[in-house]
């Protein structure tokens, strides 16, 4: 409970309230979609610096594992949410690969709030973490787009080329690689804009989102409760599952913790993109709906605290 | 002298913004301008994701042009996506620059 | 098969967004874009406050809504605010899109 | 009272803001709108240099001024820099406002 | 002599000289309007969160006297504002009340560039000064539009709601709620990007605003003798009561002079917007001259070092 | 070589070959132009406010040759330039003038990766460099303009006021007066936003500069074998002679080979905006080709390793 209040008061998740509350007492607030796009730029570029860096300092042996078991529940989750969505939750064939393919990738936000909220705990975290991200971010949208077989030969093709040269996966890799070869010193330089100010940009980008997302919890209505009930459950069982593994490869509990809450989350900047190209189909009223209205809060005031909660206590339960 | 040609103006999903280019090109246009767009149409007012707001294609074509290119946006897009297209008539001088020498 | 509507075009003042895209539904546009535009007038250059820019609404409508929207914009908004506004024939596909059911 | 004038659009280089502005108002605009564009054409897609984005220029005039406005970038503008201008026919109530007390 | 020469030779005075030196030498300089929405929505924003962490380490019982000067300065100073602007300006009610509008609320630049006066007197201040600043914002302009007598009921209902959920309201109000709510600690992680930076984001704001001040400054012979003169008298004469009445409700030397600054500030931000929506037909050429034409640089020239002047000596008249 | 490599891996240098990949991978990536815009702007005025501060502490004896040197290059290099287009690259009068007053200008990102790579290589340099930076700037761009002897009278007036008045040199300029009024403990209250996050900034616009540099280098083929060749040529050519002249006026070995740099690179921000203007006739596809296209990345990877070597070992040779 403590920690879950800990969690709730940060500058981060209240700016993301306080967007919320703007659309609901109607304000005239916006940010301009420049600089939207400006921050997302500046955002998924930092990020990957920053997991460079750590990379440059880890040595390979260590990553081996954590790496392997990313792949393998990158590829696994979506699989995973689609039967539920298929079968608890009803929804077509295309519609429930469409919203596999955002809870196969991960959400960068959602990153980052763990990341925060692990530092708060005082618990002790993995600096890979960030490459992790990266290596999380695609498979699962991939499976996604094949989950829904309806394009073929060079439409899957020409997917798959849309989404590794899509700009978010771009900006986070070429970010990891120029942070791999620089190293701390080098990066030093660029700490001041990169590192430093991060989490304050982070608050302005989650105004913007809180309204986005405000205007999709209108819709979950619509949604109907199945799908609600999947968009908490999911994330629940795919992180749960994910932050237990992460103890079992080795990963400290804070490292665990974070990892539980990304194979847990939903993407809503590469996914969506993604999958409104490939399968147009699909309706954003049910995948964004469900990512962005249900399962990211959901993560940030409860999954979180969990994960946390779990990992502290995971190693009693295999040992 | 001026010509009369026809304006065709479609607005759309800012994810389409390659392919549209492709597809005015593709149908005879000679070149396109393209203005940043919002709006609200009958599908609601759509979440802004990273993709950015509407784009609002216009391209100076030939009459047959634009024909074909409201055929081709009809027959891609008009299900699955957020598309509207509308022509109108203008006038311009240096006609030749916007309809290839052969038809002018 | 193509339409014949009519498409208007307001230019305004960035304050009355809210305002504007209210005033275009309930005269019957089944949509609008709006795009960011600045501009002069014979009020002179205005001081651009945070309210940001010109906008620009564009509607594809049935002449009768166009006539109506025209006579809404006149009696509300021409004396005090910054406002003009045309109308220009264009002719789309798929019309029943933008008049409703009954009047297509 | 509605009153039929000419709407001439004009889109060029964000270098040459200045320039268009002072040749609308010289050739008998009273105002006009400028939209930030983007664009490609017989040159290609022109790197997009700190001088921004194409202009995309709309004046509502009479049709004497638009020929006039077109006759005067055809002469000056045309073969050295990126101009394409067209000119179509609307409907704008409170005509006065365009064209000067003289000529309505 | 030397206090006005030290304030105006300051990074954010002199890029508010450069942006109107821009205008007259017919520079093609130009903010992009995305951007200068991004720089306002950061200032309002920081300027709440300061606000709201001093708020969270003040004791209420320190703040009672100060915000209810404050409350009861923002109701009188628009109604002096509209009798002299009446009478001695002979304007119009409705120009008058709009008008006064703005001189009932403040201007957060002129705050600013007081409380940076301030630091570099080295006088001592008091940190709840930008929670009054967030207090004084709303009242002015809500007096302002009844004096104009001519929107009533569901009009004035619809207008009071527009200027508090306003963007500019909204904005501050709420970064203060989340600074008062997580406190200097947690603040602490964004402070690189909120606190650092906020002198050097301000110079470029007021770039801009130099840009708009020249503009408005070719209309002041058609504002006319009279009220240009009110556009300094009307600073100057709120300015030194607030400073006064300040010092007598204990408040240190420094935090009077800026209390002062705020109080003899008019807004170009909130009231402007507001005042365009609930009394169009109010001249902009008359309100945002005043405000940003003449008082705003009056405020900066002579109204703060004057105020810090008067805050300096006022305790030996007043005992 | 070791001098290459540390100059190439940079998080600077692998920015902008990021954009480069961007493009060729066709990757969806774009940088807003509002956002390109205000990054413009934050640039040119931080480093005229660096350059002024820097000034403000320089004593002006010191700078009288340093100045002069600029000055005389800032002339001689166009003329040269103007001389190797017409006869070895064969260009047309109007062509050969609008490339000349390019090269005679400067490019203040390749003025900034000379400063970095002096930097790391610990070789000191000169604060004043700044302020030759702005007077480099303007003089070759007039020389360039007048070799066209297209443009006379009022013409080539207003091509004068639109150089110096241009937003590129106003801000720069601007920022230069600003700094060298304030001096660096004024400026000190700034440097958060215009001194620490500057290198991080630049990543940003180089992203974008190398975006567009990929677009330039399609466009090689057309400008052809000797062209590309002049525009490795005149950079070693130009900033050979002044690296060397330099040293021999008294610079630093580490402040010759910034100047080297400087007065070898070609401008790509305020010289195509004035060229546009006044030279419509000259072709873009030439002198923008060969700027940012080739001068441009030659210089960062070979031009400033060399001008580095050349600076250590000048002294030698001279004495
Ligand atoms: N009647 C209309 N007039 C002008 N633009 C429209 C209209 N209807 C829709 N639009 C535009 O087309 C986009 C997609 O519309 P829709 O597919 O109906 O959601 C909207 O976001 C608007 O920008
Ligand atoms: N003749 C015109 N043609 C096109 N747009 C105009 C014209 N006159 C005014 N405008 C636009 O309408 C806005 C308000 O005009 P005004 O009320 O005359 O100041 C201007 O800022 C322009 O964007
Ligand atoms: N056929 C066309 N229709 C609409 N806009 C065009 C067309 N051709 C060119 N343009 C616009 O005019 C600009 C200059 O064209 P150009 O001079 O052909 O390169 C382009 O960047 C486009 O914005
Ligand atoms: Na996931
Ligand atoms: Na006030
Ligand atoms: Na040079």
């Amino acid at each position: 409970m403590e920690l879950i209040l800990q969690n709730l008061i940060s500058p981060v998740t209240l700016a993301f309230a306080l967007g919320m509350i703007a659309r609901w007492v109607r304000s005239d607030l916006e940010i301009p979609s420049a600089v939207y796009q400006g921050l997302s730029i500046y955002l998924l570029f930092a990020i990957g610096l920053k997991g460079g860096v750590s990379l440059s300092v880890t040595p390979v042996r260590e990553l081996i594992a954590p790496a392997a078991l990313t792949l393998v529940l990158g590829v696994l989750t979506p699989l995973s949410a689609f039967f539920f969505l298929r079968s608890l939750g009803k929804l077509g064939r295309t519609d429930a690969a469409a919203t596999a393919a955002h809870y196969g990738s991960v959400s960068v936000v959602t990153f980052i709030a763990a990341i925060e909220a692990v530092k708060i705990s005082g618990m002790a975290s993995n600096g890979y973490l960030p490459a992790l991200l990266a290596v999380l971010e695609v498979p699962g949208i991939i499976v996604g787009l094949l989950l829904a077989r309806e394009s073929k030969g060079a439409g899957m093709k020409a997917a798959i080329h849309d989404v590794i040269t899509g700009k978010s996966i771009f900006l986070m890799v070429g970010g990891l690689v120029i942070g791999a070869l620089c190293g701390p010193e080098k990066i030093a330089g660029v700490a001041p804009f990169f590192i430093a100010p991060f989490k304050g940009v982070l608050c302005i980008f989650l105004l913007e989102l809180g309204m986005v997302a405000a205007g999709r919890i209108q819709d979950l209505k619509a949604a109907g409760f199945r799908l609600i009930l999947l968009g908490c459950f999911l994330p629940l069982f795919h992180g749960s599952i994910a932050t237990v593994c992460a103890v079992a490869v080795g990963m400290n509990p804070g490292g665990a913790a974070v990892f539980g809450a990304m194979v847990g989350s939903a993407s809503y900047i590469a996914a969506p993109a993604a999958v409104r190209l490939a399968l147009p189909k699909a309706s954003p009223g049910i995948y964004l709906t469900l990512s962005l209205g249900v399962t990211f809060p959901f993560n940030l005031a409860l999954g979180i605290p969990l994960f946390l909660y779990l990992a502290k206590n995971a190693p009693k339960f295999l040992s | 002298m001026k010509k009369k040609l026809s304006l065709v103006t479609i607005v759309t999903e800012g994810i389409l913004k390659e392919q549209f280019s492709e597809l005015l090109q593709e149908n005879g246009a000679s070149g396109f301008t393209i203005t940043r767009a919002e709006g609200q149409g009958s599908r609601g007012v759509r979440a802004r994701d990273w993709e950015g707001p509407n784009l609002r294609f216009e391209a100076i074509v030939s009459s047959a042009a634009a024909d074909q290119i409201l055929a081709a946006v009809e027959k891609k897009y008009f299900e699955s996506y957020s598309v509207i297209a509308w022509v109108s008539n203008v006038e311009v001088v240096r006609g030749e620059k916007f309809v290839g020498e052969e038809n002018v």
